[in-house]
């Protein structure tokens, strides 16, 4: 058993923490299909034995679509190899894990812009399209 | 009175993406062990949140807990500390120290007077003040003085919160915990040798975000993190109930994984989050790498009988109670005996 | 010293002294009473032998009994051996014996030992409702039958809950069945209880007694 | 009431005192308060280590009931064995127990009072036979047998035993005999037995090997036992004799609780034994008797008895397994009841059915029967009480249950006692069996000597 071994939970998984949190997934999915209810699911609070972690992030592997988001350090919302089951990690500056949730939704709130954003993005566009920086001054010059 | 910007404002002023400003708010859900659902209000709220004014006395105290806040990985410190909260008398961290850290101190006091936190980690000497004074100050009467306009007080660690090591068996400096001498203020106690990084900085953030303590348990602990036994969330909990227990260190049940009861975990009668929540950024805590919970975060744990004694051992008494309990036995029998067959002889003479 | 403190250290140690204490002065002021020697011809030796042989033997009823105390003696058993499994096979009990006598043995799993505490349980109550209805053990039952039955129907309660907890605090839980076992442990022999001991004496008395007269024991 | 004016009616199936118009079931004028001291007076001389022991195992189970004939007859439950030695018990926890300072000092047990002694008069000898089949089924092993008979210490001391069991014992206090038996008559019967069966019944020898001694409901009801033991002890070519001035063997200080007289009854037969240098003396046909001398006896002596003792059963069944008496074949189906101070109380159970092996009879145990028999329901003075006869009858239906369900021909027991019992039941419930004595079965069957 050397630390380069992927550890094993010694928790057979019919007893950890895995089996039921699939479970759950698949109740919010049937939430979200028949009321389009969608669920978040907080990874934070739940006693994982050693690898449990890991072996939920395998089951559930990877689907068609991974974002990153890089505001106050690095985020990820990677669809899972199931549609609807969003992987979303957040991580500070330090780069160290502040959130871990599993979203059952069309798609994660946080990859909605934001209208505050929008209007401040809009606001600085405008400003950029009256003064155009040099590059473009100096195309609209010749 | 110079306007406190709010949060909100502070972080625009950094330039966070309204985007950025709801991770920061799931995170802060996720530390508080709030539901998701809970994130609109907390991002509501922190907005309106102005940075409260924070003052840390460190008195007999290992610096453990304030190692154990460097460390703690979500937000991070140095965030913490300009963003957040206006630490404004820490005297590890600040720069200041001498007469200009006190006259920091009073400042922060004068200009925040009822609003202000007032963190303490380490016991109060009673027995003699000269054991532990801060620029010639004896610990009791700085906390007394600076407890005066705090909002509220919070006893960060064992020792602040319970008395912790100085207080052991036999106390020698009289240590006495922060609630023993603070009455009249609301006084959250955050136990632990050293507590969870995650949940210091959780119950500031419920304070930062709330604006109010939260709600506390019997030991005054917040009962968002101390409310379980680490027994009632230990992912080994299947192998106590299949009757699965390690009896030594290496043995094969210990390799296994199994329960640690028999070596001496307190888990069952321990509340913390350590089994969630987890030490180093969720990496592992005590029973997960192998070693039985000593029960930190419970008021005298140091004196609860040995670490590695099973909750279910008691010290009955001494050899000589056991034989002095057998002598009066003897005794009292053999005087029933004799008073009985007494009686006997003079009924039948009677009779 | 809170209350799990008390029960764990004086409470606990208090009553173990006194069931010392008293079990000795029960057990002696009967045994140190005047004793008359048996002159008659045994029809065969072996007194002690008898006494073993009805020390064991008196725990099954005799085939022409089997019909009438069949119930009782069912509901008995259950309740002794759930009583016997619950205290010796349970992890924390064996380790708490370890620590005084140094001695342990492997445990049952936590499960098993809470399905045969609620079914001893359960006996318990049953016993009980038979002790209040059936004419004849309401006629003899007194104060001493039914406090010893609460006496030590507490700590298998109070054990039980613990798992379950109705909200209550585990150390709080744990210090009352700590203190229901104390209460037992006092009360015992001061009681029927004592007939842990007594049974052997008694049924030993007879069964010298008859084996010396050749008699069916 | 005086010893004299006592009278007897021999005539009816159960040889008693006549039944009292009045009856006088409190002896003596002593005050309540006198009879409550004397009752503890006497319990408390029982209260050694063994009543100790059983009185303070008792866990109240209730068992002891269901194997009480009264109690499964009647479903009374007042007919509980334990029930039955209440106050003795409470006399003892009070008294002589372990705790008894302790109950003294915080009045956790009641003195014992007169009105209790008095009503428990009914159950410690109208409803207990002293059987001891309760004492088979008490899962802590009480004997509870034992402590009935001493609590009849005390009962008797406080002058609250039942009216004729104390006539009886009054008599026999006189006569040496109950039922009016004197030296004089029993010789006379022994003459009138020997012409009548042509056999020689030794009276009054100096020195012989075997004393042989007789009940008094044998003397006066079944004499033909007397003859009957002749027989075999002739056929045996044995020492023996009767002996006038120790024939007695019935012993209602036992019965009654009277210790002086049980003392009295047993020194009598002791002493003659000595005299005459018997090795063996040869009980009759009785249960109490037995269990009298064979097991009490040498306690009432004090040390070892100097010579064996056996009841007639176990002699008949050594003599025919010895070879020394051998017996003509009984072409006929057979049931025993066993008295059960002989089998169950005294260990004697397999004598009776060694001999009927001899006999040759088609012999059925009864359900439940040997040692675990159900009591004739007379035994222990009960069959003398007029008060309890109607409980004895009712009771008495159990043994008929047991012994038609072996549809033998013929009924047989070892016990007069037993034998006047059934035959009073059978007047009673005009019954088709007859107890019939194993003694005269095999007297008149023995193979007579060329």
């Amino acid at each position: 058993m050397s630390l380069k071994d992927p550890i094993r939970s010694p928790i057979p998984f019919s007893r950890g923490n895995v089996r039921p949190l699939l479970n759950e997934i698949i109740h919010a999915l049937d939430r979200l299909l028949s009321d389009d209810e969608p669920t978040v699911i907080d990874l934070a609070s739940l006693p994982f034995a050693p690898g449990e972690l890991e072996e939920l992030e395998q089951t559930l592997g990877s689907g068609e679509l991974t974002a990153e988001l890089d505001a106050l350090g690095k985020s990820v919302i990677r669809e899972t190899g199931y549609p609807g089951v969003w992987w979303v990690e957040h991580r500070n500056t330090g780069g160290e894990v502040v959130g871990r949730y599993i979203e059952i939704t069309r798609s994660p709130e946080i990859l909605m812009s934001q209208d505050a954003d929008i209007g401040a993005g809009r606001a600085r566009l405008n400003d950029s399209f009256e003064s155009p920086g040099p590059e473009l001054k100096e195309e609209a010059g010749k | 009175m110079k306007t406190i910007p709010t949060l909100g404002e502070i972080l625009q002023a950094q330039g966070v993406s309204r985007r950025g400003f709801m991770k920061y708010c799931a995170a802060t859900a996720s530390l508080l062990a709030l539901p998701p659902a809970m994130v609109p209000r907390i991002a509501q709220a922190l907005e309106q949140a102005r940075r409260p004014s924070v003052i840390w006395l460190s008195f007999q105290e290992c610096t453990g807990c304030t190692e154990s806040l460097t460390r703690s990985s979500s937000p991070t410190l140095e965030g913490l500390i300009f963003d957040s909260i206006s630490l404004d008398y820490h005297h590890t961290l600040q720069a200041a120290s001498g007469d200009a850290a006190e006259a920091a101190r009073h400042a922060a006091m004068q200009e925040n007077m009822g609003k202000y936190l007032v963190l303490v980690d380490g016991s109060i000497p009673m027995a003699n003040p000269g054991y532990s004074t801060i620029a010639g100050i004896s610990n009791y009467d700085m906390l007394m003085e600076t407890v005066e306009g705090a909002a509220a007080v919070v006893a960060i660690g064992s020792c602040a919160a319970f008395g912790g090591i100085p207080g052991a068996n036999p106390n020698p400096t009289g240590a006495v915990s922060v609630s023993d001498l603070v009455k009249d203020k609301a006084v959250v106690n955050v136990p632990g040798c050293p507590p969870i990084p995650m949940v210091i900085t959780a119950v500031l953030a419920q304070f930062l975000t709330f604006g109010q303590l939260p709600d506390l348990d019997v030991h005054g602990r917040p009962v968002a993190f101390f409310g379980q036994t680490i027994h009632d969330r230990c992912y080994r909990r299947p192998f106590y109930e299949q009757g699965k227990f390690a009896e030594t260190f290496d043995d094969e049940g210990a390799r296994k994984g199994w329960c640690l009861y028999k070596l001496g975990c307190k888990g069952p009668i321990t509340y913390n989050a350590c089994a969630t929540v987890k030490w180093n950024a969720g990496t592992s805590f005590p029973i997960e790498s192998g070693h039985p919970c000593l029960g930190c975060s419970e008021p005298g744990f140091w004196d609860k009988g040995g670490f590695y004694n099973p909750i279910s051992t008691a010290d009955i008494g001494s050899g000589a109670g056991l034989a002095g309990a057998a002598v009066a036995g003897v005794a009292l029998g053999a005087a029933a005996a004799t008073l009985s067959r007494k009686r006997q002889q003079k009924t039948i003479k009677e009779g | 010293m809170d209350l799990l403190d008390f029960a764990r250290g004086p409470a606990l140690q208090v009553a173990i002294y006194v069931f010392i204490a008293g079990s000795l002065w029960r057990i002696l002021g009967v045994l140190l009473l005047q004793r008359k020697p048996d002159h008659s011809e045994a029809r065969q030796s072996g007194g002690f032998r008898g006494a073993l042989k009805v020390i064991w033997s008196r725990s099954f009823t005799a085939p022409a009994f089997a019909k009438q105390t069949k119930y009782p003696k069912i509901l008995g058993y259950i309740l002794h051996i759930g009583l016997f499994i619950t205290v010796f096979f349970f992890v924390p009990h064996i380790v708490f014996i370890k620590g005084l006598f140094g001695i342990g043995w492997p445990g049952l799993p936590n499960n098993a030992i809470y399905f045969v505490g609620v079914v001893t349980v359960a006996v318990g109550i049953a016993l009980l409702i038979r002790r209040m209805t059936h004419p004849v053990l309401r006629l003899i039952s007194n104060f001493d039958d039914y406090f010893s039955w609460l006496v030590t129907m507490l700590p298998l309660i109070t054990g039980l809950i613990m798992p379950i907890r109705f909200g209550v605090r585990y150390e709080t839980l744990l210090a009352i069945h700590i203190l229901s076992v104390a209460l037992l442990l006092i009360w015992l022999p001061f009681s029927k209880l004592a007939h842990t001991y007594f049974v052997f004496i008694s049924r030993g008395t007879t069964g010298a007694l008859l084996e010396r007269r050749g008699a069916r024991t | 009431m005086k010893a004299a004016d006592v009278k007897f009616d021999l005539e009816s199936k159960r040889l008693s005192v006549e039944k009292p118009k009045a009856r006088f079931d409190k002896q003596g004028d002593m005050s309540d308060a006198e009879r409550v001291q004397k009752a503890m007076a006497n319990f408390s001389k029982d209260f050694g280590t063994t009543a100790a022991a059983y009185l303070d195992a008792c866990i109240h189970c209730g068992m002891c009931a269901e194997a009480c004939h009264y109690y499964v007859a009647t479903g009374d439950p007042k007919y509980t064995p334990v029930w039955k030695l209440e106050p003795f018990k409470q006399a003892y926890k009070r008294e002589s127990g372990p705790l008894a300072p302790l109950y003294r000092l915080l009045g956790l047990k009641k003195e014992v009072t007169a009105e209790q002694l008095e009503e428990w008069q009914h159950l410690l000898y109208d409803s207990c036979t002293v059987c001891g089949r309760c004492s088979l089924i008490c899962p802590v092993g009480i004997d509870i047998a034992t402590l009935v008979s001493m609590a009849r210490h005390g009962m008797y001391k406080a002058g609250l035993v039942p009216h004729e069991l104390h006539a009886v014992a009054e008599r026999a206090e006189v006569d040496g005999s109950p039922l009016g038996i004197t030296p004089k008559l029993f010789e006379q019967r022994l003459e009138w037995m020997e012409d009548e069966h042509e056999v020689d019944i030794n009276v009054d020898q100096e020195k012989v090997d075997v004393l042989a001694v007789m009940s008094s409901i044998e003397i006066q009801k079944y004499p033909d036992a007397m003859a009957a033991t002749a027989k075999i002890l002739n056929a045996a070519g044995e020492s023996w004799t009767f002996r006038t001035d120790g024939f007695e063997a019935t012993n209602f200080g036992l019965l009654s609780g009277n210790l002086e007289l049980q003392k009295k009854n047993s020194m009598r037969i002791i002493e003659t034994a000595i005299k005459v240098g018997a090795k063996l003396v040869l009980l009759p046909e009785c249960g109490h008797a037995y269990m009298a001398l064979r097991w009490m006896g040498a306690n009432i002596y004090g040390k070892p008895l100097p010579f064996k003792v056996q009841h007639i059963s176990e002699y008949l069944a050594d003599s025919l397994n010895s070879g020394k008496l051998k017996v003509r074949k009984v072409d006929k189906s057979v049931t025993f009841h066993d008295p059960c101070q002989v089998s169950r109380r005294g260990g004697a159970t397999q004598a009776p059915r060694d001999v009927m092996k001899h006999l040759g009879v088609d012999f059925r145990e009864m359900q439940n029967g040997g040692d675990y028999n159900w009591c004739c329901g007379g035994g222990g003075g009960v069959v003398t009480i007029h008060r309890a006869d109607e409980l004895r009858y009712k009771v008495f239906k159990l043994k008929m249950d047991q012994v038609e369900a072996t549809e033998a021909d013929a009924l047989l027991s070892s016990c007069a006692n037993c034998r006047q019992s059934f035959d009073d039941a059978q007047n009673h419930y005009n019954w088709k069996y007859t107890a019939e004595s194993l003694l005269e079965l095999v007297a008149e069957n023995l193979e007579d000597e060329a």
